[in-house]
């Protein structure tokens, strides 16, 4: 076992094209036969600082997760070669949460009280980070939360334990609708996944809407995870919309689109994505996304002007075959860098240390200078807009997206303290 | 206007409805089919759904042509029936229908994670053939031709199926078979390879509709789990073991799901669940199905 | 004693394996009990040891349906979850001390197993699997969408029952094996109940309704009325575990409703051996520990643990527990 | 129909009955009363409406048409399990017993079910009556020697005797038998016909039987059935004269 297992099944956690199909079966045969050890899961070491890292290895976004996982390993492995915490070195333990919050909270319980981790960092869905929250606050136990969700910045569920790395709806939904609203028109259509993400997206395009006078023609909620969309697109085209958003995401995003492609409606109509995921875009091939307009966090095409994703690019490329990172992948780079600075910065692994050092961190781990803001702990950090590109346009199988405008680093673009229920 | 909403609109959502349907009921076919002459209830539909459209990905990459994926894939399918059958149903009959249930849904584990392990965790790109792709002005609006092709080749499907149960001698003994497994066996029928066939028939059936689904649905691993759930409600409803009842069903829930989501889109999901179980409290054997069959 | 030879040594173990058996099997709920009192320093960690009593709880009730009663339910999270979002929503949003609040669970798990028992119980073989099923589906969309209460798909949180307020006693749940003894005790206490339930005259009608329903009738049992009150206390007990996960977990996820809750029960007693009073138990360990171990070894965990149920019941259809007995009383 | 003069009160009365199975009449318009304390045979070829009639009387299901009476009172939609409580037993055609159960505790059961039916409490070992109650039942049935095997381990003619004790745990005062010797060894017919002339002394006894020769010498009374309707009805005497039966039944030769 090892780094060749490691290296094949990062193979085949990439997405293959139709031609490689067989090659990578093979490939994949060959490492469950070898019996997959895939992240450093054993049970810790005493001296080492020690982060727990649960994020959902099995379940629809398992090969997201992986990426998460292989990313923040590189910061450990960053951290420990530039001499650890005066030479203790960093050790990250990942769990799978299988993508359920119950899961999570018992792997959060195994990881402190089994495994007596330092800090905690991980998640990919709303309901996950809720709940390792709620387990990490209770236990004083800091917590970089990697996942998307507003509810996270809000008194009810923050704690001074609580940090938040991944952008929120809010503002991604605000930055693409920014950018498109004027655009595009201001005949607004939004399709909706029925729970609290999908929710707070809009309510962040509304926002962003407001100054741009946009008028919203259609709402329409769909049951989380559908697997059809036909029967919500109707109502939708017949309000004849100039901009349709979807208010989702992963599979429901990818879902939503191909159907809406089937119904020709991207050729009447501008579709917007806050989230538009690096992966997902893979999985659903080129034709279904060619010319959404969404929100990232990152795209690795980042690397042609700023140096940190050139460097975060290159360390990455280094282990896996030459594939840049995901956007994704990029959070659990940031997440678990981010807090070994503030580890680095406040020269212990106390928790009130670190916490007053990631107060007052600047960070350039991926995507230019980032910080965590003093209220809610969210991380301040400029916003990708990106269109997706054409089968034709594509240099390479990577080369997904073109960058077509960044919303800079600025708590303006974020709810004020006083709105989350935070004192001043 | 009705409800606030356009005639058009209502039109177009009740076409929907029915195209939607149309899907429930390929769906549901492989289900019913088995259950109704296996009494087996076949928890990894859902599955064997899902190893249709995998198989549907190996296959074009492969021969490089949908419709030739279109006919391989349900014998690739049917063939992984069949050793289901053979090796891990058949030791059960006779044991009470809650076994086959049981051990189907251990099965569906297996298989999802098998995919997983040689595919991948994440979706393959699956796209229509390029003739059938874009929308057509049906009347009332604009509908995807890919969805009204899925139509017709569930039709096809449907009487073909109803063709060979019916009017062939095979058929014939299938039906006795579900009826009287003795009576065949006196006549000297193997009934054991009846019902490998039937396995294998709803099987590939199964496989057949998620490779048909595979354009309009993305393919990954777990896209079976609701798929599952939605063949059960048709096969519920229509009456397990019916063809003629899980397509009135499967139409009926298409349209029932079509309106809510229309008038009370949160309600969408749920409503076919109300439902299933309005339909089994009024009518427990299902709208067309025989009563006393789970005595 | 001298031995001769291996084969009578052989013999005589497993005739006081027997021995240990019969003896566990007159005392069960002592025996249930003794173990699990020394179980959290068998595991790696208490939080698996407080997930496989919650669990096992869990299965318990269920097995009061499907292995004594032998009527296969696919609707038992609905009891789960009640039991969970009823303890949790009381604590969260009315302020309720832990206490009632747990037993707010329990009777909403039974006024929900009294009203899916009360429909369902009229269809028979796999259609009552298959309506337990839509209506607890119906129960988990109900609930996903009363947001303002539940917390939708985000789950609900803050159920923070940390200090137990206990006169002359200082105990908080922060601490893994306090939580893990005061969870023991409702588990004990309910294993108590539900032996005496067994042994009582309503245990031998549950007996006489899987080996023969139509003579149970004949003899004059009401047939529907004893299988909903069944049903009720099976609900009822399944409440209790629900109640307990959310004190916890500290938070009520929604997948606690899902009808993949339910199959974790099957799972459970079928693995561990239904209609057996260890059964349960077993199967909820055996599940809960492959499944921390092997995800601590692949990824792929499912593909194990859905193998081993295949291979259960193609092989062991009486499960862990069932198969010793059989073996032993053989 | 004739005026049958009977030493005692009917205690079951049934009367026009009636049973349709979708478009096939299984039963039509019979009525017969059962007097107290004598064992009446109901007896017809093949196809006759013998089970029919049996399962109207025993509760199984309902009669389309016509009306049950037990002690004078309606009983026509009353549920089956409630029929223990009022008095009337039935022992099953097919041998239905608890097959994983001992003899005993299916006995016991069949006596828990008259007063303990919803005692979720009580441990059953504190019913010490009831356990003996079941031991002599079993004794009365001669299965004294089988307290504690399976029932599926006992043999056909056991499984048979231990039906007709779980029938008689709740002391009917009628008891209702459908071919109670279906099946059996010449042996074991005579010793249950021997048990059916005993249990009759102290009740009344309803007794479907296809062989007519062996009622014929037990029962007080007897009821011919012919194509879903009533033959003919009277002493075996009275039924061995008429003619009617003798074409219909004897005529094909006494089997």
């Amino acid at each position: 076992m090892g780094d060749d297992v490691k290296s094949k099944l990062g193979k085949t956690a990439q997405r293959f094209s139709r031609r490689s199909v067989l090659k990578t079966t093979a490939a994949g045969a060959a490492a469950v036969a070898a019996g997959p050890a895939l992240f450093n899961i054993a049970r810790a070491a005493d001296h080492n600082i020690r982060i727990g890292f649960p994020v959902p290895l099995t379940g629809p976004y398992g090969s997201e997760a992986q990426e998460q996982a292989r990313c923040a390993q590189i910061a450990v492995d960053q951290f420990n070669a530039a001499g650890g915490l005066n030479g203790r070195m960093a050790e990250l333990l990942v769990r799978d949460d299988k993508l359920k919050p119950g899961e999570a909270a018992t792997r959060t319980l195994e990881l402190i009280e089994k495994d007596k981790v330092h800090y905690v960092c991980g998640s990919l869905s709303a309901s996950v980070q809720l709940s390792v929250n709620a387990v990490t606050k209770a236990r004083g136990i800091i917590y970089v939360s990697i996942s998307q969700s507003d509810a996270i910045n809000e008194a009810k569920d923050f704690s001074k334990y609580t940090f938040h790395e991944a952008m929120n709806p809010h503002m991604t939904a605000g930055a693409v609708g920014r950018y498109a609203f004027p655009q595009f028109g201001k005949r607004v259509a939004f399709l909706i996944a029925d729970y609290a993400y999908g929710h707070e997206m809009v309510r962040g395009f509304k926002r962003a809407g407001e100054a741009h006078g946009i008028e919203v023609v259609a709402e329409v909620t769909h049951p989380l995870a559908s697997k059809d969309f036909s029967t919500f697109l109707p109502q939708i085209m017949a309000a004849r919309p100039d901009v349709l958003c979807l208010c989702n995401f992963g599979y429901d995003q990818m879902n939503s689109l191909k159907q809406a492609t089937g119904f020709g409606m991207k050729q009447q109509m501008q579709i917007l994505a806050p989230a538009l995921l690096y992966n997902q875009r893979r999985a659903g091939g080129a034709a279904a996304y060619e010319g959404v307009i969404g929100g990232a966090n990152y795209h690795w095409t980042l690397e042609s002007s700023v140096p940190s994703a050139k460097a975060f690019n290159d360390a990455y490329r280094a282990e896996n075959d030459g594939a840049p990172p995901s956007d994704y992948g990029a959070y659990g780079y940031a997440g678990v860098g981010a807090l070994l600075d503030g580890v680095k910065k406040a020269g212990t692994t106390d928790t009130d240390a670190v916490i007053t050092a990631l107060e007052a961190l600047k960070y350039d781990k991926y995507k230019g200078t980032q910080y965590y803001r003093k209220c809610d702990h969210q991380s301040v950090q400029s916003v990708f807009i990106v269109k997706s590109k054409s089968e034709s346009e594509m240099a390479n199988e990577y080369d997904v997206f073109d960058i077509v405008h960044t919303d800079p680093a600025s708590e303006d673009i974020l709810r004020s303290c006083a709105e989350l229920g935070h004192e001043a | 206007m009705i409800g606030g909403y356009p005639i058009e609109l209502l039109a177009l959502q009740l076409f929907t409805g029915l195209a939607l349907g149309s899907v429930f009921v390929l769906l549901a076919v492989g289900l019913s089919l088995i259950f109704g002459l296996l009494t087996v209830v076949n928890f990894a539909h859902g599955a064997f759904y899902m190893l249709g459209a995998y198989a549907g990905v190996f296959f074009i990459g492969y021969l490089g042509n949908f419709w030739l994926t279109l006919a391989v894939v349900p014998l690739a399918v049917g063939a992984v029936g069949l050793v289901v059958e053979r090796w891990l149903v058949r030791p059960l009959y006779g044991r009470g229908i809650d076994y086959p249930l049981m051990l189907t849904f251990g099965l569906a584990y297996v298989l999802v994670e098998v995919v997983r392990i040689l595919f991948g965790a994440e979706g393959m790109p699956f796209d229509a053939p390029d003739s059938l792709m874009g929308a057509v002005d049906i009347g009332v609006g604009y509908f995807p031709a890919y969805r009204l092709f899925v139509i017709a080749a569930t039709a096809v499907l449907v009487l073909a199926l109803w063709l060979f149960l019916e009017k062939t001698s095979y058929g014939l003994v299938i039906r006795a078979g579900a009826r009287d497994g003795e009576i065949v066996r006196v006549l000297g029928i193997d009934i054991s390879r009846v019902w490998l066939v039937v396995f294998a028939l709803g099987t590939g059936v199964a496989g057949l509709a998620g490779v048909l689904s595979a354009p309009m649905r993305s393919v990954f691993p777990d896209m079976g789990t609701t798929v599952l759930v939605e063949a059960f409600v048709v096969t519920v409803v229509g009456g397990m073991g019916s063809l003629a009842g899980a397509v009135v069903a499967g139409l009926l829930v298409g349209v029932v799901v079509s309106m809510t989501s229309l008038f009370a889109p949160a309600m969408a999901e749920v409503s076919m669940f109300a439902l299933m179980a309005l339909v089994l409290l009024v009518r427990p054997q299902g709208l067309f199905g025989k009563k006393g069959l789970m005595g | 004693m001298s031995l001769a030879n291996p084969q009578e040594r052989l013999t005589v173990s497993g005739r006081r394996l027997a021995g240990l058996v019969s003896l566990m099997a007159r005392h069960r709920v002592a025996a249930v009990l003794g173990f699990l009192l020394i179980f959290p320093f068998l595991l790696p960690y208490e939080a698996l040891a407080v997930n496989i009593l919650i669990y096992g709880l869990y299965a318990l009730g269920f097995n009061m349906v499907f292995g004594y009663m032998g009527v296969l339910s696919f609707g038992h999270a609905a009891f789960f979850g009640l039991g969970s979002y009823a303890t949790g929503i009381a604590i969260v949003h009315y302020g309720v001390p832990w206490l009632p609040a747990i037993g707010i669970g329990i009777v909403a798990a039974g006024l929900g197993a009294a009203v899916i028992g009360g429909l369902a119980i009229r269809t028979r073989g796999i259609y009552f699997a298959m309506v337990t099923l839509a209506l607890s589906q119906c129960v988990y969309y109900l609930v996903y969408q009363m947001e303002d209460l539940s917390g939708g798909e985000n789950g609900l949180r803050g159920v923070d029952v940390y200090d137990l307020n206990i006169p002359g006693l200082e105990l908080t749940l922060i601490d893994p094996l306090t939580k893990y003894y005061f969870v023991f005790a409702f588990v004990a206490l309910a294993v108590w109940l539900f032996s005496r339930l067994l042994a009582s005259p309503f245990g031998a009608v549950l007996e006489a309704l899987r080996e023969n329903e139509s003579r149970a009738r004949a003899c004059g049992t009401d047939v529907a009325m004893s299988k909903w009150l069944a049903f009720v206390i099976s609900g009822l007990f399944c409440g209790l575990a629900g109640a307990l996960n959310a004190i916890h977990l500290t938070i009520v996820p929604i997948e606690s409703l899902h009808y993949h809750t339910s199959g974790l029960a099957v799972m459970m007693a079928l693995l561990g051996g239904m209609g057996t009073f260890f059964g349960p138990f077993v199967g909820a360990l055996t599940f809960l520990m492959l499944e921390d171990v092997i995800t601590l070894v692949t990824v792929h965990w499912q593909l194990f643990v859905g193998a081993l149920f295949v291979f259960f019941i193609l092989f062991f259809p009486r499960g862990i527990w069932g198969t010793l007995l059989h073996w032993l009383s053989r | 129909m004739n005026d049958v003069t009977t030493s005692a009160e009917p205690i079951m009365r049934a009367e026009s009955l009636g049973m349709r199975f979708g478009g096939f009449t299984a039963l039509k318009d019979v009525s017969v009363a059962f007097p107290a304390g004598e064992l009446t045979a109901i007896i017809g070829p093949n196809g006759a409406g013998k089970s029919t009639f049996f399962n109207l009387i025993s509760g199984a299901f309902p009669p389309s048409e016509g009306r049950i009476y037990f002690r004078g009172r309606d009983i026509t939609r009353t549920p089956q399990h409630r029929f223990a409580r009022l008095g009337i037993a039935k022992s099953f055609q097919i041998t239905n017993v608890f097959p994983q159960l001992t003899a005993l505790e299916n006995v016991r059961f069949a006596i828990q079910c008259m007063s303990q039916r919803f005692n979720v409490w009580t441990p059953r070992g504190r019913f010490a009556e009831m356990t003996e109650r079941a031991a002599s039942l079993l004794q009365m049935v001669g299965l004294d020697q089988h307290h504690h095997r399976l029932a599926m381990n006992l043999a056909h003619g056991e499984q048979r005797a231990l039906e007709i004790a779980l029938a008689l745990a709740c002391d009917p005062a009628l008891l209702l038998l459908d071919e109670p010797t279906a099946g059996m060894s010449p042996e074991e017919t005579t010793a249950m016909m021997d048990l059916i002339t005993s249990l009759a002394a102290e009740r009344t006894v309803v007794l479907v039987e296809h062989k007519m020769k062996l009622v014929m010498g037990i029962s007080n009374r007897l009821i011919v059935l012919h194509h879903g309707e009533l033959l003919a009805e009277g002493t075996p005497e009275e039924v061995r004269a008429n003619d009617e039966v003798r074409r219909v039944y004897l005529g094909q030769g006494d089997r």
